[in-house]
């Protein structure tokens, strides 16, 4: 498990070196100039050249690149090319909001989805299997911008049940959970959906399994044969999985952002390609790697744990 | 002489709906099976033993199986007629089973000793800790070593002959009356095959249990099986003590498996050939009307294509299904 | 099992701890003293005076920082004084003096808990940091300013060059704005991005990038301590969420949507408030560029472009008819009426306009590539425009890119024409930048927004700039333009005003009537009901 | 015996209600991208000031939009967008992704273990973000949205391909057909494609699906096709800020996206359903 884990571990590194890199070189190869967004329609080409020189865009590409993971490095991901804000400051500001949206999606899902694909499995062809099959196929094919704006409609604009703005005071948990109810559903349910598909086929696997027959043959009752014996097992190929719903979620949580008018990486992330910021713009990316990195690392750690095939391995 | 038949099976239909349409994979059964007896079941793949043994744990899976007809008596009780947690009560306490595939019968999350202890504890109503403490002694029973800690471990850590020995320490963890073993020695190596086996008969003695072994290893019935029963289509064809279909085999397909076996203790000229049985099992989706057999058969006449043969006992204790033998 | 079980009532209490969260809640902000505005943007750029030009950076600075004069707050037509007591300009016009209010005190900053007094020292840094193209956007027209500090309270400015209305550029608007030399230098340029200091009515208290910023009143503005005890700008680049927000009381005032059918939606709910002096929106043909080089195809499109069809989109009342560049409420301006005298409506002609397009060569008209920002009120319009030149056979291929790259573009000389929403203080300085060779895109010699290559009226443009008779100087003017209608250079489409909504606790303590800088100003006065 | 085969898998299909529906619901959606011009009761981009922002009625089934443009029209003219950069882009990530797969599961050198290296770096984007990247570089368009989408998709056939022939590659016939001297191109064409294209069908109908979906995600972030060019992610977004008043300018190109992508998943799934005998079993 420890040589695994290590293992797993070190293959981040050369991981997350070729991400910094590919975003690096993608932002600098993008049209736009950063200079004119900043000065706006009043500049002069003096103007233009200076803020470059400034901004060290004159620089040899090799140079830039150098400095970029050099900054990197010492933790330094720069200052807007906007507002000098040092995007540390920003990404700080911001990072928690989509945290704590992206997992209590990713609790919901695994909350309801688990059950819900244990449940369909086992009533395999009846019609609750039968209704969950196509609402989860609605929700797998549902745009998260889409089911954003129809919760709002309905529950914000409508029923007037939910706030439509932010994400809440600081400080003030109750708000700050009143504010994330409706962007956690409209991700989370979409997550649901996914994770109880992946648990229903996988618990359809294992209970064809030939162990789930010892386990019967042993007289074990019903339930303990579903829930000690297929059920963990099914778990593991979906706990696999999490990681790339996980980035799915992730990927969805920008326009929900945008909806829901939420501070966060996706919302600052479009931002700062709308205005050429490439420093924000290659930071975001580099924080949505990472934390996709990272994630899949987890996950994966957790895989090794549950599972004795490789804890023992 | 009715008291020492532990088990019987009659007239047992188990039918699959599948897609292509039903699929008859037990079609009439009849076993009995004495205590303290090994009875064998033979045939070749896909003609219904395993389902014929499921069926007396009442493990087919429904849908798409069902048992539509039958009776299984077992200790004077029709199980077909208990309730699923009588039934519960029986499995794994009085009847276990060993199965095929020991790479895959066992739970690769548990310890292997937890999965022993979990039908000790269910059955025998002992302690958590008396159930792991029986279930190590079952280890070394079935000659593991170091069994403290096999116990420990989980399946993967363990070699296909290591797990087949938890699987029948497991099968003989509460004194069965009957073991079923559905080709208990296939996924084996030949070397481990031969252990297992003695191993089976040398815990049968000791726990005075009867056996209920499936195979198509016609070698693994003469060292194990007291009789045998030889299954076609869903159909028994034959059913003998071991010695007389040996000695001589009646119906034809019985024939035809003998003569496949290589012998040992005869030298194969270098002209002959191993025999085997010419043409393949009929799908089970489309049997021919008449005899199942008739088509690989050649001793067929025109009777097989008519009607399909009764099961008639030709001489004491030899039953038979074939119009060759029991023509009206 | 036990597992299965835990994991069903864990999410049976995570749903109910979310429902409980939601109904604990009373909806709606709290009713404090605190102005809640919100912006169509992302954030701001940057609330340095030198470095900003969206509507949010500039009414963010107007709350911070005055001017040595300002404009009436919501009406443009009156320069009044604001930093200075008074102002002399001297006969030639070539110099002008201003006298400091004295006792003018800054927010404190590090440092300076109680801020410092304002000087002449800071009007002479501000005027060399808006030379100087690092620190500032708007260098090439303060380069034409020598400062003369003559005491702590006296300064005087010497042109350069001849200017029309010199005195503009400082006023609360763009560089007018007044930032404080040791302020400045003690926090340094960047963190003066997001914390300025000034001396106006609110200091910035804290900002949150890409979410709002928060000003707080400051007790020694010298006008007097504001009413409201703060005011929020946030930043919500979204109309839906601003509407909702103002709907849900959320947000006291919002930079609303510049056309009809939403302006007639928010009247039901809320105070719209509409103003001007707006921005002109016109089309500049690129005579440099086949076949918009043959006149009679810039004048064929011309009666091909409804100006009422246009108008009705965006609605009449968020826009007014614009028949020349230079708007009848400004110096040298000319009205729709003035024009149609001389015959230069163009109005909507499609049978005129096709054969305009055959005698050209054209009769089945052409294809053109145009690069059009996402911004609504340019997007909308050129839409507009494609559909109606599409009915005399002309196809425009639209290519849109993001705003700023927009900007780069056009100044790159893409388009075969190019739209332009803008508002500039005075004829002046609207011809020469538009229309004077030295204005020309890429190839000019100072290149600012002239797209049309056009280089016929450089001699009239000096001419009136150097015209001291003011009557004489508006008469140029006016003849500039009517040669630019004549040639088929420019094509005014309507003036673009300005819409907000808000709810009716607010009492602005002035009537917008009409704001330069594009904004619902907010000062000391405004204060909220209860 | 192969005939069998399809013929069994064909019935499997057609049992499955969902993946039937499925099936016609693509099939309609692509006959209306197809004829758009002769379905579409309006020109999606006529403008008509006079009948702006008008609810669904007779004359506009699904009503109008802030320039009088038929809504209805823009929806079936937008299922030309989504369905042909969902189709070309998967084709597209298909043909680079699988050959890249069966190239490095074939060489298993230096360049194969880079190819994976590099699918196992790309995988760690959402799709959406790995999309922008390019968009931002390559600038925006149709054709550039097929190509960045494509190469979004491109990693996973990789990884689909790379493990199927993996597994096929150590099969006897292989060894086989090596051992009788065929060139690498070949065995990969010949022996590896075709046995690994089923289940890289299978997997394109899904992902077509998720392609659709990242279109509209894009074009909804305004990263799309630019306008007036209907894309329904587009229309979605425009029509967002008329959510109060117009309702149904987002709802119904938001409902037309969630119809295609669910029609492609329903065919997959039935798809997925035929190639899996074990989970139809039973």
């Amino acid at each position: 498990m420890i040589k695994y884990s290590i293992r797993r571990i070190l293959l981040t590194i050369p991981l997350l070196l070729v991400v910094l890199s590919m975003v690096f070189v993608f932002v600098r190869l993008a049209p736009g100039d950063p200079a004119m967004a900043m000065l706006g329609q009043y500049a002069t080409q003096e103007g233009l050249d200076a803020l470059r020189k400034q901004m060290g865009l004159d620089a040899p590409m090799w140079l830039q690149y150098l400095r970029f993971l050099g900054d990197l490095l010492r933790g330094d991901l720069g200052v807007s090319m906007l507002n000098g804000v040092p995007v540390v400051d920003q990404l700080r500001v911001v990072l928690p909001y989509t945290l704590e949206l992206t997992v209590s999606a990713m609790v919901l899902g695994v909350l309801l989805g688990v059950p819900m694909g244990v449940y369909t499995a086992l009533r395999r062809n009846r019609s609750a299997d039968y209704s969950g099959r196509v609402v989860s196929l609605v929700g797998i094919s549902i745009p998260s911008f889409f089911l954003g704006i129809l919760l709002l409609y309905v529950f914000s604009v409508r029923m007037d049940l939910f706030p439509v703005l932010g994400a809440g005071r600081d400080g003030d948990l109750g708000d700050r959970l009143y504010h994330l109810v409706l962007p956690t559903l409209s991700l989370g349910l979409i997550m649901t959906s996914y994770i109880m598909r992946m648990t229903r086929s996988s618990m359809l696997n294992v209970l064809n399994e030939d162990f789930v027959r010892t386990a019967k043959s042993k007289g074990l009752q019903e339930r303990i044969v579903v829930y000690k014996h297929a059920f963990m097992n099914a778990l593991i190929p979906v706990v696999s999985v999490l990681g790339i719903y996980f980035i799915i979620n992730l990927g969805s949580s920008i326009m929900t952002e945008i909806v829901f008018s939420r501070p966060g990486l996706g919302k600052l992330m479009v931002l700062a390609m709308k205005q050429r910021d490439y420093v924000v713009l290659q930071s975001v990316m580099v924080i949505y790697a990472t934390l996709a990195i990272f994630i899949n690392l987890f996950v994966d750690l957790i895989y090794g744990l549950i599972d004795p095939r490789i804890k023992y391995g | 002489m009715k008291n020492d038949i532990l088990l019987e099976v009659r007239d047992l239909h188990t039918h699959f709906y599948t897609d292509e349409g039903l699929v008859k994979a037990a079609d009439g059964i009849d076993i009995t099976i004495k205590k303290g007896k090994t009875l064998g079941l033979v045939g070749e793949s896909g003609c219904g033993k395993s389902v014929t043994a499921l069926s007396i744990m009442r493990l087919i899976q429904e849908p798409p199986g069902k048992i539509v007809k039958g009776e299984i008596l077992f200790d004077d009780q029709n199980l077909l007629k208990l309730s699923e947690a009588k039934m519960r009560h029986i499995r794994g306490n009085r009847i276990s089973m060993i199965f095929q595939e020991p790479m895959t019968s066992l739970n690769p999350l548990l310890r292997c000793g937890n999965q022993i202890a979990e039908a000790i504890s269910l059955h025998q109503g002992v302690s958590n800790r008396d159930a792991r403490a029986k279930a190590v002694e079952m280890l070394q029973k079935v000659g593991i070593p170091d069994p403290e800690g096999r116990a420990r471990e989980y399946p993967h850590q363990m070699s296909g002959g290591m797990r087949q020995r938890v699987m029948i320490a497991m099968a003989l963890s509460c004194n069965p009356e009957l073991m079923i073993a559905d080709e208990p020695t296939t996924a084996l190596d030949v070397s481990i095959q031969a252990q297992i086996l003695a191993l089976m008969n040398q815990l049968k003695e000791e726990f005075g249990a009867s056996i209920l072994l499936i195979t198509h290893d016609l070698g693994v019935i003469a060292d194990m099986a007291q009789s045998v029963a030889v299954m076609y289509a869903g159909k028994i064809v034959e059913y003998v003590d071991v010695v007389r279909l040996f000695d001589n085999p009646m119906h034809p397909y019985s024939v035809g498996l003998m003569e496949s076996i290589p012998k040992m203790d005869e030298v194969v000229p270098e002209d002959k050939i191993l025999r085997t049985i010419p043409g393949v099992v009929p799908s089970l989706y489309n049997l021919p009307s008449g005899c199942y057999f008739q088509e690989r058969c050649n001793e067929a006449f025109d009777a097989c294509g008519k009607k399909v043969p009764p099961l008639i006992e030709i001489e004491p204790g030899h039953l038979l299904r074939c119009w060759k033998y029991g023509q009206q | 099992m036990e597992k299965y079980y835990k994991l069903r009532s864990l999410a049976v209490l995570f749903i109910a701890v979310l429902m409980i969260a939601g109904l604990s809640q009373d909806v709606g902000a709290a009713k404090d003293n605190i102005l809640r505005i919100a912006f169509d943007s992302g954030d701001t750029k940057s609330m340095d005076p030198g470095r900003s030009f969206g509507t949010q950076d500039m009414a963010l600075q107007d709350m911070i920082f005055n001017g040595l004069l300002r404009y009436k707050p919501g009406d443009i037509s009156v320069i009044e004084t604001d930093l200075a007591e008074r102002y002399e300009v001297s006969g030639d016009g070539m110099a002008m003096t201003f006298y400091l209010r004295k006792g003018v005190m800054s927010h404190p900053f590090k440092g300076y808990p109680d801020g410092i007094e304002l000087t002449t020292e800071d009007i002479a840094y501000n005027i060399k940091k808006n030379q100087d193209p690092k620190t500032s956007t708007y260098s090439s027209t303060y380069m034409n300013f020598e400062a003369e500090i003559i005491d702590k309270y006296t300064i005087k400015i010497k042109l350069k060059e001849r200017m029309v209305q010199p005195e503009l550029f400082f006023t609360d608007y763009r560089g007018g704005f007044v930032i404080l030399k040791k302020a400045f230098e003690t926090i340094g340029a960047l963190r003066h991005n997001t914390s300025p200091v000034g001396t106006g009515p609110f200091k910035v208290d804290k900002y949150i990038p890409g979410q709002k910023v928060i000003l707080k009143a400051h007790d020694k503005y010298f006008r007097g301590k504001p009413k409201l005890d703060a005011v929020e700008a946030l930043f919500m680049p979204d109309i839906n969420a601003r509407e909702f927000a103002l709907r849900k009381g959320e947000i006291d005032v919002m930079e609303g949507m510049r056309e009809q059918p939403w302006i007639e939606k928010m009247k039901k709910v809320s105070i719209v408030e509409i103003f001007g002096p707006g921005e002109i929106n016109h089309l500049n043909f690129n005579v440099s560029r086949k076949p918009f080089d043959n006149k009679k195809v810039r004048q064929a499109l011309m009666y091909a472009t409804s100006r009422d069809e246009l108008l009705t989109f965006v609605g009449a009342d968020a826009a007014d008819p614009m028949c020349s560049i230079i708007p009848p409420f400004m110096k040298g301006g000319l009205s729709c009426d003035d024009i149609a005298k001389k015959g230069l409506l163009y109005k909507h002609d499609i049978e005129k306009a096709k054969k305009l397009l055959a005698e050209a060569g054209y009769p089945n008209g052409f294809d053109v590539e145009e690069t059009i920002t996402e911004r609504l009120s340019y997007r909308r319009s050129m839409e507009n425009i494609q559909a109606q030149w599409k009915k005399v056979g002309v196809n425009i291929k639209l290519n849109v890119v993001d705003h700023a790259t927009y900007h780069t573009k056009i100044r790159q000389d893409v388009n075969p024409f190019t739209m332009y929403i803008c508002m500039r203080p005075n004829a002046d300085i609207f011809l020469s930048w538009f229309f004077h060779s030295d204005a020309i895109v890429v190839s000019g010699k100072r290149p600012v927004t002239n797209f049309s290559h056009y280089t016929l009226v450089d001699d009239l443009i000096i001419k009136a700039r150097n015209e001291t008779d003011s009557a004489k100087q508006e008469e140029i003017w006016r003849q500039i333009q009517t040669k630019l209608l004549e040639d088929g250079i420019n094509y005014p489409m309507y003036v673009l005003k300005f819409v907000f909504a808000r709810n009716d606790r607010i009492d602005w303590g002035f009537e917008q009537k009409a704001v330069l800088a594009l904004y619902t100003q907010i000062n000391e006065q405004t204060s909220l009901k209860k | 015996m192969l005939n069998d085969l399809r013929r069994k898998q064909l019935r499997v299909f057609l049992r499955n209600r969902i993946a039937v529906v499925g099936f016609f619901l693509t099939l309609l959606l692509i006959l209306i991208a197809f004829f758009a011009g002769y379905v579409a009761p309006y020109d999606p981009n006529e403008q008509n000031v006079y009948s702006r922002l008008t609810s669904p009625d007779l004359k506009h089934w699904f009503g109008t939009d802030s320039y009088g443009r038929d809504t209805l029209s823009r929806v079936i003219h937008g299922s030309r967008i989504s369905l042909a950069v969902g189709v070309c882009s998967i084709i597209f990530g298909m043909v680079i992704g699988s050959l890249a797969g069966m190239f490095a599961a074939f060489d298993r050198g230096k360049i194969g273990n880079l190819i994976m290296r590099a699918v196992d770096v790309m995988m760690c984007f959402p799709a959406e973000i790995f999309a922008i990247l390019f968009l931002v570089m390559i600038g925006q368009g149709m054709d550039k949205l097929i190509f960045a989408i494509g190469v979004v998709m491109a990693p996973r056939f990789a990884r689909l391909s790379y493990g199927t022939t993996l597994s096929i590659r150590e099969r006897e016939y292989i060894e086989a057909a090596r051992a009788l001297g065929a060139k690498r191109p070949r065995i990969v064409l010949k022996h590896i494609f075709p046995n690994i294209l089923g289940e890289i069908l299978v997997m394109c109908s899904l992902w077509t699906a998720t392609a659709i979906r990242v279109e509209a995600n894009l074009s909804f972030l305004g990263m799309g096709v630019p306008p007036p060019t209907a894309t329904w992610g587009n229309m979605v977004r425009t029509g967002v800020s008329q959510l109060t008043n117009a309702p149904w300018l987002s709802i119904f190109p938001g409902l037309a996206i969630m119809v295609a992508v669910l029609a492609f998943n329903l065919i997959g799934d039935g798809l997925r359903d035929v190639m899996d005998p074990k989970l139809q079993q039973g």
